[in-house]
């Protein structure tokens, strides 16, 4: 079995994964779980970080420094703004 | 094929009677031939002209001596034994234990007496048991009465004329009449609490949202039959004692409590009536045995002190027509057992015919009634 | 196998984030799951330069977190859009990066597909195409909920201009990477793919209305979930893949949650022309009014010592007497302190309430008159009102010319926070206007009294 | 400080008081100075003693010529006004459309005269709405009343000894009397059927649980302040016809429909009482503005063909006590309108205070009633 | 590829399976799943001899369907007892026989760990040791349930022996795979290893409770899943790691809801000496009584067409009218016919249901007296007794002697299915059994008659 | 990334998936799925398939063999068994 193949297996039960974890959600919670489940999708940081390891600034590691940046504030900014939501709620934590 | 006549109630106050078109309509079918003397249902609403409908024949009191089977509500006075003729089958209620010379009397005419409040509490006999559908009339009308008499509301009521204070409702004796009782004034909205000696009826009186008076240290007094148990005086006192503080924030206390064929126990002494509030009422459906209140004239309203003393044995009669339908078909369903193609047939192996026996063959048939007569208690 | 750790604490994350009473940990795991993440993958990539990973990841983070900061409590919706389009667009950047870093700048022989491998090269496209649409579509999702953008324009014949930009946008990086052996060539391939797809963000929400945006947001976020994934295809990094999946997925199921609540089809929603203006308002008479569901309320209620109950004529209009019980003998069973408080006028005739509070039988006791227990709101947590309206209007008190100025009312307001059960924001019998449920503390639940009270009920035991 | 006196109701079966000890006691708190009528309290179970207590004096009749302030029930006597100084404010029921000459002598005498009837029915007015304290009172009263006088259970039973349906009321007129009685009946486990021409009472009726009956195409016919229309001749034709069948099973009627100042509809016709079953009640709590019922007498019950009509406007007098307590706390809420550190202080200015101002400087200051004093009608 | 489709044959089929409704397609899936794994195994191999697959096949085809039609019903949780077994040591053989090919018979150079790879090696012991004490589990687990072997006889000091055995069995097959170079030794050192894990299997479960069996069923069953994954990993066969792991952490949670349902925690029923035996029973009175939760309940009336409620002393006593009121209110929202049945002596006065039924509001419609409704029970799908007992008793009717002999009785055994409400099987007023609760198409539903309802009527909304 | 580590992600993720994929289960149906999981875990019939494919028969195919036959009735009698006993609900299907 191709190490593709294998991807995609990981792939497939990833998702299967996904649609299994979400089942009900309280309506007040719609816009906090979609904001930190978009902090998440900023995960594509680390794809970033692999790309921007050398010193000389080419076109690849600019546009590289870009994506970070731009992914460091969806993840940061994104779990900020999440528990600033949250906060409100008050519940016991 | 027997003759069954209905007499005409001459009891000072009694407006049932013990058949109506209903029940004639079936004995006819069943092969009875029904004669019903000459208005015996007007006080109920029922004239001669139904009876009539129903297949009956009207005649005066004289048809009575050619009976097979004679049916009555009330305890049968002396002129109706007198018109007995002997063999006759008498179903009625007979209230042995205070009428004891009357049963003396039937005995001795050879009469076939069916008692109607000995008919064993079971659960087949229910449908003959006309102890219950008239208990359960006057528990009902026990709080219809109490509500009309009273100057307050039964329920709470927060207005802009501010609170009225809902209407406390003590109950003593929650058998069948006690019960409905508890039943009807929850149903208005009154607070109610409920003694009883027996210990099912803690749950029976819970069933219906109310709360139960507890007396301390009571076992539970359960007697043969489902019914209670007379007490002793220094059980009473301690009863008493306990419902002290309940009559005298009550409005209305409404004593159903009995002892088959024994005096009723006395619950209420004039000390507690008159610890009610002014305008109180206490209406005492065991009046006819002598009544749970000491006050109570079975005669008469009475006030005493701001408080009136109401006799509630009578109450079937306030509702004849209701009260005569119920009676009516117990009594069928009692002859049923009885009679076989119109003819009367006496098993004393069946429990229930054996049960309600009270005289037959010229002898008295009940051991605690005979037991009265030579002389010993119970 | 650190990286187990990190999808573990996404997996516990994103579970807990929807439950009410655990989002808050939950959102703590999913950014430690994320910030593990980014420290596996430092130690993977070894002693490297590190100017420019620390100054993208120190100039990003206080972007992010001025943003926030600055952020008007009002503006979340928009705000998650804003960063959302960014992490799209982190995902296309990161595919165009591998591409020029592998592609362009090294000038190797053959087509990009031989170069990075043809999964990869695919991968790259898809997360260019989905990582561009995601942003230019943010971004027309945060203008439509400022209100720069406005209405529902219709875009002719959308359907086709769709699928021709789709086609045309996979033809160009199709031929880029797989066909063109030049890398020149490849790399306007790529820009054209690029264009295409914002052009593809851009008509994809544009049509839609300003009140669908949330679940537009929910839609762009999984994709932006699964342009992570692809990336991770690209860079052949399972983590990646794992947790771009997983969100992307997750992500689908919200939005259709969203869609149901919404009582919308997520086609429906696509197909757009609907939804009007974001700030919208049925019911102009009102100010800003804070509404919430069964389960939040429950919460709350959970949380109280002591509660006081107001029905009113809606407890009997909707013959809620029974369900207004069940939740009064939920909440006593948690050792809270309930009482009924019964205002004289409640209702429509003298006495109403009592009457139907005595059918469910709810005990006497329980049950208080507004003069008895007027001062003791101000020492109660939660104030439940059901179906009442004019006995708890403070226009009585403070508008002298209202038409019921000078009645007494309960003072509900007292207590720390008040729920109003109704179905709408219409008046009662006096036919006026509530500020009681503008209160910063008030949160209306709306729906019929019973309904409502069934689901508390529900909730509570 | 001004002088209050409580008169003694002198008007037949009246047994009401204007004040109670309580409310006594609240006035003489805000420096009024109380005088009650000797016997005023007598009927309604209040001794003068208790009146004494809260702070009264207690004298005869003559004290009212001193009065600032006088207080009754019932509307005026012409004794009643022969006794008041010019200038005296008089709070009571005047039922002024009926007591047009009253209302001319009380102008005449320059009496002020505050009319419970007519305070209008706003929200915050409620307190002082003796109207609806009163009809709350007569709502409840009447279902008791009719299951005393029925011989029929309420409640449906299914018993042992058969099946009892339960008793069919109909309500007409779902105002506040009309909607207590439909509460009580139905808490008593009656089949309760209603009627109304208002829109909203559907809802309310629909909120107690009992049904409504509709009128075919009948249009809303809510009136001013909340109040009915009086309707056409036509319409009623209509809305008795669709009112036949459920009056002719029912066991009960209740009518409580009324118009203000205004005759009360004709709703049941001879013919629709003899359709009843034999045994059933009509009670007319609108008697006194001339029954809903064309056999109504308002001086005593009557027995149509097995049918009895009950006269119900005297219902308070049943119960005095209580109805005395409400009435009592009305005129106390109106009359701190009116009354500053115990002097009387008319502000016409004041939505209620105008309402319910009926003469005043020696005019008639209700248009209404002048109007009809003047020939015209409404 | 297929195999994915074979992985989500297996997820959907195990979601399925876990829903009342959905179940028996759920197990459908899963058998397909299944299927479509074998074929694309073979298709895998490709051609090769067939004859021992055929005949292997066939064999333990023949042999599980003859098993299953002739078990008995009551038979079910023996037999799932002894597949699971058969599952656990087919893992084992399994291992041995890559063991044999690749070690024994190959006899090549060096440890079985070098010739098989380090991963293989250990995950070989592992699948033989899971596999192995599996099967003598499930052996003993059936044994117990058929009552072969009873009581929880006490082993001394069983950690440490359970703990020797495990550590033992591990150390012979380690040392056989990773430091033995001589397949003879290395296969004895192996057949040490299955000894052990056999031993390990009796060791667990001797000490058990009969009465415990199903969930040391469902834990051996987990456990078989997990000793498929670790084959999976001996072969490198991704579908067999999937679908292994997946029934394994499945079987877990199953696990842990049986003894959440039973009210007890995995660590107590592990450690045994609980339970007794399977076949206790507490009402001597009484044959084998059906019995239900609410769940079931909901599901056989929701597809009823026409149900009657019968209620009796008990529905008064638990004050469960507005309960019973509600669930007919939601069957009668799913269109079912819902008739109250009223007995002229149910409860304990005359019209006491009336009385009740009435402060639940119950229509007086839905009530029928006994003479009108008793023959149309006949016709009835389901019928309802909430707390009556006497009033119900075919006693009354079929045995003269008895004390309710000759009272008519509402004839609900003639109803296609009979649901009994009541807390236990004590008898009612009359104090005597009641047959009716023994009857084949009789369930009884133990509980308060209100919490029962309230349950039922929230399994039906 | 080496092929055993990429096996160790698919099992953590097929746990994760196995956990997630049952919430909760009525009692009725606590023996039926355990039923059919019981039958789904004779997989490894597909490891036994992949042993048995040559014509000798040596330890190792005898072993399969008996491998391939219990699997076999596991899974065969564990899907028939699990079908009886929910033929018995009668739920629409
Ligand atoms: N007590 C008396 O004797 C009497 C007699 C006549 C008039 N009044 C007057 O009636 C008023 C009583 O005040 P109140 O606060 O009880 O009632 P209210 O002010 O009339 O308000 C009732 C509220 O209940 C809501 N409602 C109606 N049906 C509902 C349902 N099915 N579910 C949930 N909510 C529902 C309505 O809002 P939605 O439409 O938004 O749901 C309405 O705003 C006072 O103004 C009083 O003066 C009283
Ligand atoms: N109607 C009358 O006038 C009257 C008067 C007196 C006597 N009786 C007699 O009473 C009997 C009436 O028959 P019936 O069928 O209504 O009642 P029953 O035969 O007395 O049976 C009632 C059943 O309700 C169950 N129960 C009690 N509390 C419960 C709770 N909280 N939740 C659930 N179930 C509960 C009890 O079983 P568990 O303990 O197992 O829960 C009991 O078996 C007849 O024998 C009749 O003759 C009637
Ligand atoms: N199985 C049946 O068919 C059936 C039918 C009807 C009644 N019963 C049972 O018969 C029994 C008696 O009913 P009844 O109404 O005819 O009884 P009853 O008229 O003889 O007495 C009325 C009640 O008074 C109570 N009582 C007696 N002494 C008392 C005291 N000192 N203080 C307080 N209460 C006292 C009794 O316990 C009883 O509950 C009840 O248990 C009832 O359930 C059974
Ligand atoms: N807001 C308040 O403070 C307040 C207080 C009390 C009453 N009210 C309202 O005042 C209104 C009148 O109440 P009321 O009891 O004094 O009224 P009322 O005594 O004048 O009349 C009683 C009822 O009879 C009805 N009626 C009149 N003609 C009828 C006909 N032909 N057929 C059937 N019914 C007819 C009326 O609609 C009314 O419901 C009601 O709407 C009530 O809700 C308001």
């Amino acid at each position: 079995m191709g190490p593709a193949l294998v991807s995609v297996y990981v792939f497939v039960l990833a998702a299967f994964l996904g649609f299994e974890l979400i089942n009900k959600v309280p309506p007040m919670l719609h816009t906090p779980l979609m904001s930190g489940a978009n902090a998440m999708s900023g995960v594509t940081v680390i794809g970033a970080l692999t790309l921007v390891i050398v010193a000389a600034p080419s076109t690849s590691v600019l546009l590289g420094t870009g994506a970070l940046i731009l992914a460091t504030i969806n993840v940061v900014g994104g779990f900020l703004v999440t528990d600033k939501m949250l906060s409100n709620f008050g519940g016991r934590k | 094929m027997a003759r069954l006549v209905v007499v005409r109630e001459t009891a000072a106050g009694e407006r049932r009677v013990a058949a109506t078109p209903e029940t004639v309509r079936k004995f006819v079918e069943a092969n009875v031939d029904v004669t019903v003397v000459d208005g015996a249902g007007a006080a109920a609403g029922i004239d001669n002209a139904q009876f009539v409908d129903a297949g009956a024949q009207i005649a005066d009191d004289r048809a009575i001596s050619d009976a097979a089977v004679v049916v009555s509500v009330a305890p049968p006075s002396a002129e109706l034994v007198a018109l007995l003729a002997p063999g006759t089958l008498l179903v009625s209620f007979t209230a042995p234990h205070r009428n004891l010379d009357t049963v003396q009397a039937l005995a001795a005419a050879n009469i076939t007496t069916l008692s109607m409040e000995l008919i064993p509490r079971i659960s087949r006999a229910q449908s003959m048991d006309a102890l219950s559908s008239q208990a359960n009339l006057s528990g009902y009308r026990s709080v219809i009465v109490a509500a009309y008499q009273l100057d307050k509301y039964f329920p709470l009521f927060m207005t802009a004329a501010g609170t009225i204070r809902p209407a406390t409702v003590v109950v003593l004796g929650a058998g069948v009449a006690g019960l409905q009782a508890v039943a009807t004034a929850k149903r208005l909205g009154a607070i109610v609490k409920v003694s009883d000696i027996r210990e099912a009826a803690k749950q029976e009186v819970a069933s219906l949202g109310a709360t139960f008076i507890d007396v301390p240290d009571a076992e539970d007094l359960t007697g043969e039959g489902g019914y209670a148990q007379e007490v002793d005086d220094d059980f009473l006192e301690r009863q008493r004692a306990a419902l002290t503080d309940a009559v005298a924030s009550a409005h209305a206390v409404i004593t159903t409590a009995q002892i088959p064929l024994r005096p009723a126990p006395e619950l209420l002494t004039q000390a507690m009536v008159e610890a009610m509030p002014a305008g109180g009422v206490v209406i005492d459906l065991a009046a006819a045995d002598g009544g749970n209140c000491v006050l109570t004239d079975t005669e008469r309203v009475i006030d005493h002190e701001g408080v009136r003393i109401v006799p509630g044995h009578d109450f079937p009669s306030h509702m004849p027509a209701e009260a005569s339908a119920l009676y009516a078909r117990n009594i069928h369903a009692l002859l049923s057992q009885v009679l076989d193609n119109g003819d009367v047939t006496i098993d004393t192996t069946d429990e229930v015919v054996a049960g309600s026996l009270l005289t037959h063959d010229g002898g008295i048939v009940n051991e605690r009634i005979a037991a009265m007569l030579t002389g010993g208690g119970v | 196998m650190l990286a187990l750790g990190s999808i573990a604490l996404f997996v516990f994350g994103l579970k807990r984030l929807s439950r009410v009473r655990t989002a808050r940990t939950g959102n703590g795991l999913l950014a430690a799951g994320m910030l593990l993440a980014v420290v596996i993958t430092l130690l993977e990539v070894g002693r490297v330069d590190y100017r420019w990973i620390v100054s993208g990841l120190a100039i990003g983070g206080s972007i992010g977190w001025l943003i926030v900061v600055r952020a008007k409590a009002t503006q979340m919706p928009e705000i998650v859009a804003r960063f959302n389009g960014f992490g799209g667009a982190a995902s296309a950047l990161v595919a165009l990066s591998l591409f020029w870093s592998e592609v362009v700048e090294r000038a190797g022989d053959g087509t990009a597909a031989e170069t990075l491998g043809a999964t990869a090269a695919a991968t790259l496209i898809a997360s260019v195409l989905i990582g561009a649409a995601t942003l230019s579509g943010s971004i027309m999702a945060e203008l439509k909920l400022r209100g720069t953008v406005e209405g529902t324009p219709r875009i002719p014949v959308r359907a086709v201009v769709m699928l021709v930009l789709l086609v045309s946008g996979a033809a160009a990086g199709s031929i880029g990477l797989f066909a063109s052996e030049d890398p020149a060539t490849a790399s306007l391939l790529v820009v054209g793919l690029l264009v295409a797809s914002v052009l593809v963000g851009v008509v994809l929400v544009l049509p839609i209305g300003g009140a669908d945006m949330p679940v537009v947001i929910s839609l762009l976020n999984s994709f932006s979930g699964l342009a992570a994934a692809a990336t991770g295809f690209a860079l052949s990094n399972h983590l990646l893949i794992i947790a771009g999946t997983i969100v992307g997925a997750a992500g689908l199921i919200l939005t259709q949650i969203m869609c149901v609540a919404m009582n919308r089809s997520l086609l429906n929603v696509l197909i757009g022309g609907f939804g009007g203006s974001a700030s919208d308002s049925d019911q102009s008479d009102y100010g800003p009014i804070m509404s919430a569901d069964a389960e939040s309320a429950a919460m709350v209620l959970e949380a109280a010592q002591s509660v006081i109950i107001v029905p009113g004529y809606g407890l009997a209009a909707a013959r809620a007497q029974n369900a207004a019980h069940d939740v009064a003998r939920a909440l006593i069973a948690r050792g809270v302190t309930v009482r009924f408080a019964i205002h004289p006028v409640a209702g429509r005739m003298p006495g109403h309430m009592n009457v139907v509070l005595a059918e469910a039988e709810v005990p006497y006791e329980l049950l208080h008159e507004m003069s008895e227990i007027n001062q003791d709101f101000a020492h109660t947590d939660v104030v439940i009102v059901i179906g009442a309206n004019d006995v708890v209007n403070p226009a009585a008190r403070d508008e002298p010319d209202s038409p019921i100025a000078g009645m007494p009312i309960l003072d509900v307001e007292q207590a720390r926070r008040v729920f109003v059960i109704k179905r709408s924001l219409s008046p009662g019998y006096a036919g006026i206007k509530n500020a009681l449920f503008e209160r910063e503390h008030t949160v209306m639940l709306f729906g019929d009294a019973k309904e409502v009270l069934d689901d508390l009920a529900s909730q509570l035991s």
